[in-house]
């Protein structure tokens, strides 16, 4: 086997029309192992329709895969160089770029690292709001991981499914902020819009359909026999792997470890809620799809106590109201809608240090500020959760057949853009 | 023992279920209108808190530069232009993210979202919006309303999950 | 038409004016527009995510937006696609791989540049690992927005149908055709 | 399914680190609430992550370096953070500061196997060589990359200001 470093300088390609020299690149000869059984190397991606925007390197024994090296960096859009030339503010929709399907997630820890830095804390009522939103992100983000494993294994029905619900969460968010997916929603000091009319009601409504809907998710993808063939005992992560490797989020619950930064963090309204942590022993594919199902249950129920228990009071810390102006901080209750006063633009944290985690939709989400005491930060470090699960490629698939790579893909919800910033 | 192991190991549980998934199948084939918004024949109404494109009031904008300056993409720019004293915001929208902070750092409230977010453009030239009269502070109209498009509201269904309402 | 004189297409070798005839019967007007109609009515994305936007192109083809309506099919071999969509922004290392499926893909082939930063980078506009899909190949519609909303996307695609309709999409500019030479890095 | 366990958090911490790691840590400080930072030198490196999972904190957040140009020094550190109940809310850092021109720390991979992709996206962005690390190759960036790592503090990139004087360009 020739060594790795090598092998991706021969087979990086060009711009021209003249570069693909070999038709069949893709599906070529490695060689023969010790028993004389040849090797074959096959790239999956980034064109592919069960790859995403990444490339997975795999090496096959016959049907066997022997080793998949996942080649990320496709969607490496230099979040963190960026961060380091723009203000603390302007940083929050660039963040959000990383998972734009659970953007309130995302940001919602790096908004909680610079207040931490400045000193300032979101009212409860704002806290209550974040909270709404992250859960609404957290069951669209879900559900389109659904839909990709769906697709991914070509059950079309699951993917525009699971699509067209995700849609009912989208129009939820689009009401309460304004954008469809990237919602730019909070911000230090509190959330940039209260709580509009009526919203209590079609959120209600929208969870009753829900709840209705994944009974006939279960009957119709999950608990299909031919899912359940496909899933079961495939990609198994065994307890004490997903600690040591550092496993996030669903995947980490299914293989039966208890942790979820909404509970080791506290913040938000979640010390204030009464939910599970969905936790499965199996740590097989199909537990990681029943965890997901069982969080979006959970997260229904945040949503309903998160609503009726909403405090009323300012959606913006006081600190940053009272350098607005009287007739601007009129509007906002009027409208419902945040100013910003202009000292926003350069927020000054003192010099020091923060870090911050959240849960996403896809794990936890690790932010590391260093301030200089400067409108712009020194060093944002940034690990998403994709990040720290893109090691599952090599861990699971190793011994597991060729055709269950997408499925061990699809079940551990991996979104390229996020794992590589 | 859970459902998954019933179901590989029972076959006639296995049965059951097959039956059950192809059920729920058949069911939404028959089941009533599903939630497709024919686009552009029906425009979803997207209502005022919509963070769409963005229009000027040139009457009220002060100068101030805060939208230029927040603007994390640095699509609105200060745009001096010949023959005019104070310089006023463009905005570009090859690179506009529509986060909405030039709006809500407005503070005379001369930047407003409109209700518009459906558009393509053939070439790249003509998203560039300078201050001048007719482009920035045009009142936007999405153009597959301008085509005869109708426009639909959206509620939310307990049974089909969104509808779609001609107004 | 390189022939010595333009009005004798028919002769000459058999395979070179049978491809003539075949070309001049094709451009003539009714024959045009119904190979027109036809493309403007089967555009086929190649199932291709560059970057975020993917998830506004997904729910484009959802339940709720359902681009199918379109005859906007994403398939998986660029080898059958006409359509290719640049979903958000086009990394170095990814531009490569698109310009591959560009080149895989048949004539006529149209691109479509999905998102702020498949126009000028968006908010990552001085990253130092994005290219501008516009300098790598000829982008036939452009939508704005970070990311699009899915209506966005569907407009694109009557702009686009309406540009193949009136045969606007034959008349590239010549910088492309040498393909060879255009490169990403500066 | 478990519900959730009362949210204990363990006490005196600070104490413990300090009886574990007294003998070979330079500083050893509470930053935050739950937040330490251990600093041991660069050839203890292994011998401070080994003990730190002895206590627990089995697998890393983040590898990260900061480049500190003024100082001429690069600092590498690890966020270890732990899935036992009563430490979860905990992060350590451990770092050590390294001189900028030639950063060469030991690999922790084999005490942390989570820092595999980390510490090779660390030596990419940054240019620290993890001595030991048996694959240090481009992760994110094109595999042919060649100049200055990109988080480094010298690789400039260009900002935009926000004024355009249409006016003098009409002049010219």
């Amino acid at each position: 086997m020739t060594s790795q470093g090598s092998r991706s300088s021969e087979t990086d390609m060009g711009y021209g029309p003249g570069t693909i020299k070999e038709p069949g690149f893709r599906y070529r000869p490695m060689g023969r192992d010790a028993e004389g059984m040849e090797l074959y190397e096959i790239f999956i991606g980034p064109q592919h329709p069960a790859s995403g925007h990444m490339r997975i390197v795999v090496r096959l024994d016959g049907d066997i895969i022997v080793n998949a090296d996942p080649d990320i960096g496709y969607v490496h859009r230099t979040m963190e160089k960026l961060s380091e030339t723009r203000e603390y503010l302007k940083s929050i929709p660039l963040f959000e770029r990383a998972t734009i399907i659970d953007s309130a997630n995302i940001t919602w820890p790096y908004v909680r690292a610079v207040e931490q830095m400045l000193g300032v804390e979101a009212p409860l009522r704002a806290k209550y709001l974040r909270t709404l939103l992250a859960e609404i992100n957290r069951i669209s983000s879900h559900l389109y991981g659904f839909g990709l494993t769906g697709i991914f294994i070509n059950h079309s029905t699951m993917y525009m499914w699971s699509f067209g619900d995700r849609e009912i969460w989208v129009q939820l968010a689009e009401e309460l902020t304004g954008a469809r997916l990237t919602h730019t929603y909070i911000i230090p000091g509190g959330v940039r819009r209260d709580l509009p009319q009526g919203f209590k009601e079609k959120a209600l409504k929208a969870i009753r359909y829900m709840e209705r809907r994944l009974e006939d998710y279960m009957k119709i993808f999950v608990y299909n026999p031919v899912t359940v063939a496909r899933f079961r005992e495939v990609g198994v992560l065994t307890k004490n792997d997903a600690s040591r490797l550092g496993i996030v989020g669903p995947n980490l619950r299914a293989s039966g470890v208890h942790y979820d930064a909404r509970i080791a963090e506290k913040y938000g309204a979640y010390p204030e809620l009464d939910f599970e942590i969905p936790v499965m022993e199996e740590g097989d594919s199909l537990a990681r799809l029943l965890v997901r199902i069982e969080e979006i249950k959970q997260s229904m129920r945040i949503i309903k106590q998160v609503l009726d228990k909403m405090p009323q009071g300012p959606f913006f810390a006081d600190k940053y109201m009272r350098l607005i102006p009287p007739a601007l901080r009129k509007h906002v209750a009027e409208t419902g809608r945040i100013k910003l006063p202009g000292a926003f633009i350069r927020l000054k944290p003192p010099a020091g240090e923060a870090v911050a985690r959240g849960e996403m939709g896809h794990g936890e989400v690790f932010y590391h500020i260093v301030s200089t005491g400067d409108t712009k930060p020194y060093r944002v470090r940034i690990i998403t959760p994709a990040f720290r699960n893109v090691v599952l490629f090599r861990h699971l698939t190793r011994g597991a057949r060729f055709m269950d790579l997408p499925v061990i893909y699809g079940s551990i919800d991996y979104f390229p853009p996020e794992g590589d910033r | 023992m859970s459902i998954a192991d019933r179901i590989r190991r029972n076959p006639l549980y296995s049965l059951k279920m097959h039956a059950a998934a192809i059920a729920t199948g058949l069911r939404y084939l028959f089941a009533k209108p599903r939630m497709t918004v024919r686009y552009p024949e029906y425009v979803i109404d997207l209502g005022r808190n919509y963070r769409g494109m963005i229009r000027l009031h040139k009457d009220k904008c002060i100068s101030c530069s805060l939208c230029a300056q927040v603007c994390p993409a640095s699509a609105m720019k200060m745009y001096k232009l010949p023959g005019e004293k104070k310089m006023y915001p463009g905005i570009n929208y090859q690179r506009c993210i529509f986060c909405g902070f030039c709006v809500d750092i407005c503070p005379v409230n001369a930047l407003e979202h409109t209700p518009v977010h459906d558009i393509a453009e053939e070439d790249m030239e003509g998203m560039i919006y300078l201050p001048l009269p007719g482009r920035f502070d045009r009142e936007w109209k999405s153009p597959a309303e301008e085509e005869g498009g109708r426009k639909v509201k959206v509620e939310f269904d307990e049974e089909e999950g969104l509808k779609h309402e001609p107004e | 038409m390189d022939c010595p004189r333009s009005g004798w297409i028919f002769i000459g070798r058999l395979e070179e004016s049978a491809r003539k005839a075949a070309d001049w019967l094709v451009n003539k007007t009714p024959l045009r527009s119904v190979r027109d109609w036809s493309i403007a009515f089967s555009l086929w994305p190649v199932h291709f995510t560059t970057s975020c936007c993917g998830a506004e192109f997904a729910a484009a083809a959802n339940p709720r937006f359902d681009a199918e309506r379109f005859g906007f099919l994403p398939f998986l071999s660029p080898r059958q696609c006409n359509l290719l969509m640049i979903e958000g922004t086009l990394t170095k290392k990814m531009a490569k791989a698109a310009r591959i499926v560009y080149e895989q893909m048949p004539d006529p082939k149209f691109v479509i540049a999905m998102g702020a930063c498949a126009i000028d980078g968006g908010i990552f506009y001085n990253s130092y690992n994005i290219v501008r899909p516009h300098e790598i190949f000829p982008v036939d519609v452009f939508i704005p927005g970070c990311p699009p909303r899915p209506e966005a996307v569907a407009r694109a695609i009557v702009l686009l149908q309406r540009k193949i309709r009136e045969a606007r999409y034959l008349k590239r500019e010549k910088k492309y055709e040498s393909a060879g030479e255009v490169g990403t890095d500066e | 399914m478990p519900q959730n366990p009362p949210g204990a958090v363990r006490m005196g911490l600070l104490e413990d680190l300090k009886e574990k790691l007294g003998d070979i840590a330079a500083e050893i400080r509470e930053e935050k609430p739950n937040y330490y930072s251990v600093r041991v030198e660069a050839s203890s490196l292994v011998e401070a992550a080994r003990r730190l999972v002895e206590m627990g904190f089995d697998h890393v957040a983040s590898v990260e370096g900061v480049d500190w140009i003024k100082e001429k020094e690069m600092e590498v550190s690890w966020h270890a953070e732990s899935y036992e109940p009563d430490l979860k809310s905990i992060i350590i850092k451990l770092y050590t500061r390294v001189p900028r021109d030639d950063p060469r720390v030991p690999t922790l991979i084999d005490v942390w196997p989570s820092a595999e992709f980390p510490e090779r996206e660390t030596w990419e962005m940054l240019g620290v060589v993890f001595e030991g690390h048996p694959d240090l190759r481009h992760l994110l960036l094109p595999s042919d990359y060649e100049g200055i790592p990109p988080l480094r503090k010298d690789y400039r990139i260009k900002v935009e200001g926000f004024i355009v004087d249409l006016t003098r360009q009409q002049k010219q």
